[in-house]
């Protein structure tokens, strides 16, 4: 695999689109077991993301994941702001002064992301946050030596449907206990969305 | 969706604004920020103290800026915890040398964003402290989880802490006070309806004709039980037991009283509950010291109430007594 | 019907007793009655005020009882006037000999039932005047019908004659401020959703979900028309148009406003309606002196808003901001 | 026709039970054009008043009309409390000491009890009150030498049911202005049971 500037602008407009047609039913996830803002919250970050990167010129994958990264953690509020916003920022520093990214720096980069949520959100695999879906996916990434765009979106939507089953540990929906049992988890779902955007701009790009 | 707003996108702005409109000479709003903050801050040697939280709680947060309480409020989209970039303004803004306090509400999403504006605040030198609110009995304790939520209860932590500060304490010092308050206070809440977040624009969750939600938050999500819906003497005698409970509130003990509207309840109702509340405390031998009841921490247009107690000893009562201009909370 | 009572029975008594269990230091419940009086009344060498109405207000009257305010509140059942024998407790219990003022707003029910209370304390030698608050500009006033109703003007009434007879003025004095103040306060009101009568247990009318009424009254009454539901800017000018027109209010004047909240409205739309309420007098160059946001008079659970506009002069300006210790107006 | 004691005891009793079954009706035609409470301000009265007279022995029908003046006063409330209140303490005013009432004192105590409705009231016959009932029963009153229970009960109907065409004038409805038009007046309805109970009083004891 190789991302240039380019894939990481296509990876967040195909992100954004999916995230804006899919606004009501985040929404609708996080109104059965939190307060209902997760879709409205993500829509908007998303937006001003576009907005933001598509207004700039970005000679390295690093500053471009920076501009994103300070986007979403200043539009997006709530949970998930702090989180993406973290998520992308580690990403960045460890792809900095990388113009494109290989196989290897992408793990790596996913390694420190899903690290630094952990760290913010001081959560673990299993309490039915997105830490589900980036855990299960570097997982499946450690095992391989190039990206494998199928897998990759299966793997991810996989631990996503599994958050239904789990009893939620952290974040709003852990307030319901076992009621939070039978419902997705919103961020695992958006999560989902942003990593099969992902697959799509490496499968299109072979 | 019934409400007198312009558009969802625009609705906390132009609360904001009609905000600083009302208290033109008490409160001003930080240019480009969803920050409002007293119009002379920064105070000269005195402890900054920043709340906010999603909007959505009026009167909470902004409210409860004024001398004697918060020095600035942060206002995040409705329900969701405002951005580190627009809390880090608010400490910067409140900030002349003494510190800042800040109080949180134990909200994943609050905590985190307030500790990254902390992270910031500290990278420029201001020496910032935090506290956080967890009164809610309604949901378990329990070091696995997230723990208890902020509700109605934290309005009493920046009353006093606000006070404290005002005397001109230490951070320090109004950081223990404050975190003394957050053990003596806890609270429940319960619905007869939901909500509507005016960028969803539908109700959170459904409650049948004769249904009520007990252990509600302030932000729309499910209670932890659902039933029928009884008297107000029941739900007050419900509300308060698990209070006293929690607290082990004692016979000759002294407590503040709050019984708080979510909303969309009529003051005759809560007054209804309060006689209760009122009651059943004189029966158990609780002395009580104040009592408020309102809307002091709601939940958009939610019908129903919260019943919040806190213990006092002598200096929560002088800080709880003293001089307070905040719009929300005039002593 | 969904409402945290016990009975509807009750719900009236229970408030009271509700009331007085959260301000026992400064109220007090007349024995036997609906009335809420101020704890140390008859207060010696003042005109006593006393005003009441239906209940269903809240805070309006209770709340209002207190040091700078009401001297006693007669309470009706829910949207029903107090009756003559319980307004002629609130007045023997507030004259001190220097007589008793009326503030009753002007609703067939209410003028009859004070009238006839006025004529029973006259028996009595109580030296007692009344007058009559008319602000909502709904109502087309004329000499034929029964002309305006009394609505969340009446506020600023109890206000200033509070205040003035707080000053020791005489009978006369206090009933002409008050007269003055009538003269130059309007208002008028729009709903989202009807409410529900306790006792009724049904809504007084309905509402699609498009449709917003103008010119609600503050007991469930329909309003003057219904229409499209539309924009907080469109409702906040047509409303405040409406009053200004009616005052005929000149740039250069100076006002204070109040955006009354109905009891079910969030004070986040209150707050939107404000900002464009200030921005409408500033652009017609109309000074605003001060500006009060939230419940003062409701109409149970209704979600809606009304807009007052008193016009000020140097002696109103003093009045309204004399002290007052009333629990809902506290200055 | 000859009013005692046990008559009008029986006139507040039937007047009772009317008002307690149309208690919804009356409350939803109140409702329409008011506030809602009539209904239940007529029935909580009647109650009181029934408790009261039941509780006591009178030995004329002036105290017994007191005592009904007295308990709607202080247990009515709204509009409607005062005017019945006033009408029938003008009636046992105009009925000084007597323990009966034969027809022209009959005539008279109606006559005293309007002007006082309508001094008390402020309201003319046509207003869309309860003076159109009272007025155009004084007026069929007058025109006979003795009380006719049919005509009594028609012309009350006929009198409550005219009030549905009219515009408000006074009271709470008159802040509708046209749209009280289509409508019946509450308190016209009370009047008319009121009045239909009288009407069965005389009719029985013939
Ligand atoms: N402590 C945490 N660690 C990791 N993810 C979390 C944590 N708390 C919440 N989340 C994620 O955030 C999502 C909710 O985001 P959002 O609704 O935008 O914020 P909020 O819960 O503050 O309203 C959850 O579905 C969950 O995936
Ligand atoms: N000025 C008046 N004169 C005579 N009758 C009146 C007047 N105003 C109201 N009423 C009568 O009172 C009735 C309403 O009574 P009620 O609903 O109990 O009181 P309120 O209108 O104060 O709520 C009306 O239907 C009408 O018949
Ligand atoms: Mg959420
Ligand atoms: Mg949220
Ligand atoms: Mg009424
Ligand atoms: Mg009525």
């Amino acid at each position: 695999m190789k991302l240039d500037v380019a894939h990481i602008l296509d990876w967040m407009e195909k992100a954004n689109d999916k995230i804006q047609q899919n606004k009501t039913y985040l929404t609708s996830l996080d109104q059965a077991i939190g307060d209902g803002d997760h879709g409205i919250n993500m829509a908007r970050g998303f937006q001003e993301v576009i907005g933001k990167i598509s207004a700039s010129d970005y000679s390295n994958v690093s500053d471009l994941l920076k501009d994103i990264s300070m986007t979403l953690l200043s539009k997006v509020g709530g949970a998930s702001g702090p989180l993406y916003g973290t998520a992308f920022l580690k990403m960045s520093m460890a792809l900095k002064d990388s113009d494109s990214v290989d196989y290897p720096q992408f793990v790596h980069a996913m390694e420190e992301a899903l690290q630094g949520i952990k760290q913010r959100g001081k959560a673990e695999k299993g309490e039915k946050t997105l830490v589900d879906v980036w855990e299960t996916l570097l997982e499946q990434l450690k095992e391989q030596d190039d990206f494998d765009s199928v897998r990759f979106e299966e793997t991810a939507k996989l631990a996503m449907e599994s958050t239904k089953e789990l009893e939620a540990k952290k974040g709003r929906a852990a307030y319901l206990r076992e009621r939070s049992i039978g419902h997705l988890d919103p961020g695992s779902v958006s999560s989902y969305y942003i990593f099969s955007s992902l697959s799509d701009v490496v499968k299109e790009s072979v | 969706m019934k409400k007198i707003i312009n558009d969802p996108n625009s609705a906390v702005q132009d609360m904001l604004d009609g905000f600083v409109a009302a208290y033109p000479n008490d409160v001003k709003r930080l240019p480009g920020t969803t920050v409002i903050a007293r119009k002379d801050a920064p105070v000269t040697n005195k402890v900054g103290i920043v709340s906010g939280g999603g909007s959505g709680h009026e009167p909470a947060h902004a409210g409860y800026v004024g001398e004697g309480m918060l020095d600035a409020a942060v206002a995040g989209e409705v329900f969701t915890s405002p951005t580190p970039d627009q809390v880090f303004e608010g400490i910067k803004a409140v900030d002349n040398g003494a510190g800042v306090l800040l109080v949180i509400k134990n909200y994943t999403g609050d905590i985190m964003n307030f500790e990254m504006a902390a992270e910031l605040a500290e990278a420029e030198g201001i020496n910032v402290k935090q506290v956080v609110v967890n009164d809610d009995v309604a949901v378990e304790d329990s070091s696995f989880t997230t723990g208890r939520r902020g509700i109605a209860g934290t309005v009493f932590v920046h009353k006093i802490a606000g006070a404290k500060a005002a005397q001109g304490a230490s951070l320090e010092e109004v950081q223990a006070v404050a975190e003394k308050t957050i053990q003596n206070v806890r609270s429940i809440g319960m619905a007869l309806t939901p909500c509507i977040v005016p960028a969803a624009g539908t109700p959170s969750f459904e409650l049948k004709e004769n249904e009520m939600e007990i252990g509600i938050g302030i932000h729309g999500e499910p209670g932890i039980e659902r039933k029928e819906i009884t008297t107000a003497d029941e739900i007050a005698v419900e509300l308060t037991e698990k209070v006293i409970a929690d607290l082990g509130l004692k016979s000759g003990e002294e407590v503040a009283v709050m019984v708080n509207g979510l909303g969309g309840t009529p003051e005759m109702e809560l007054f209804i509950v309060n006689k209760k509340v009122n009651q059943l405390l004189s029966d158990k031998g609780i002395t009580i010291y104040d009592t408020f009841v309102g809307e002091y921490m709601t939940s958009l247009e939610m019908a129903g109430c919260s019943v919040t107690l806190l213990r006092l000893d002598q200096e929560l009562k002088t800080l709880l007594d003293a001089e307070s201009k905040a719009p929300a909370f005039r002593r």
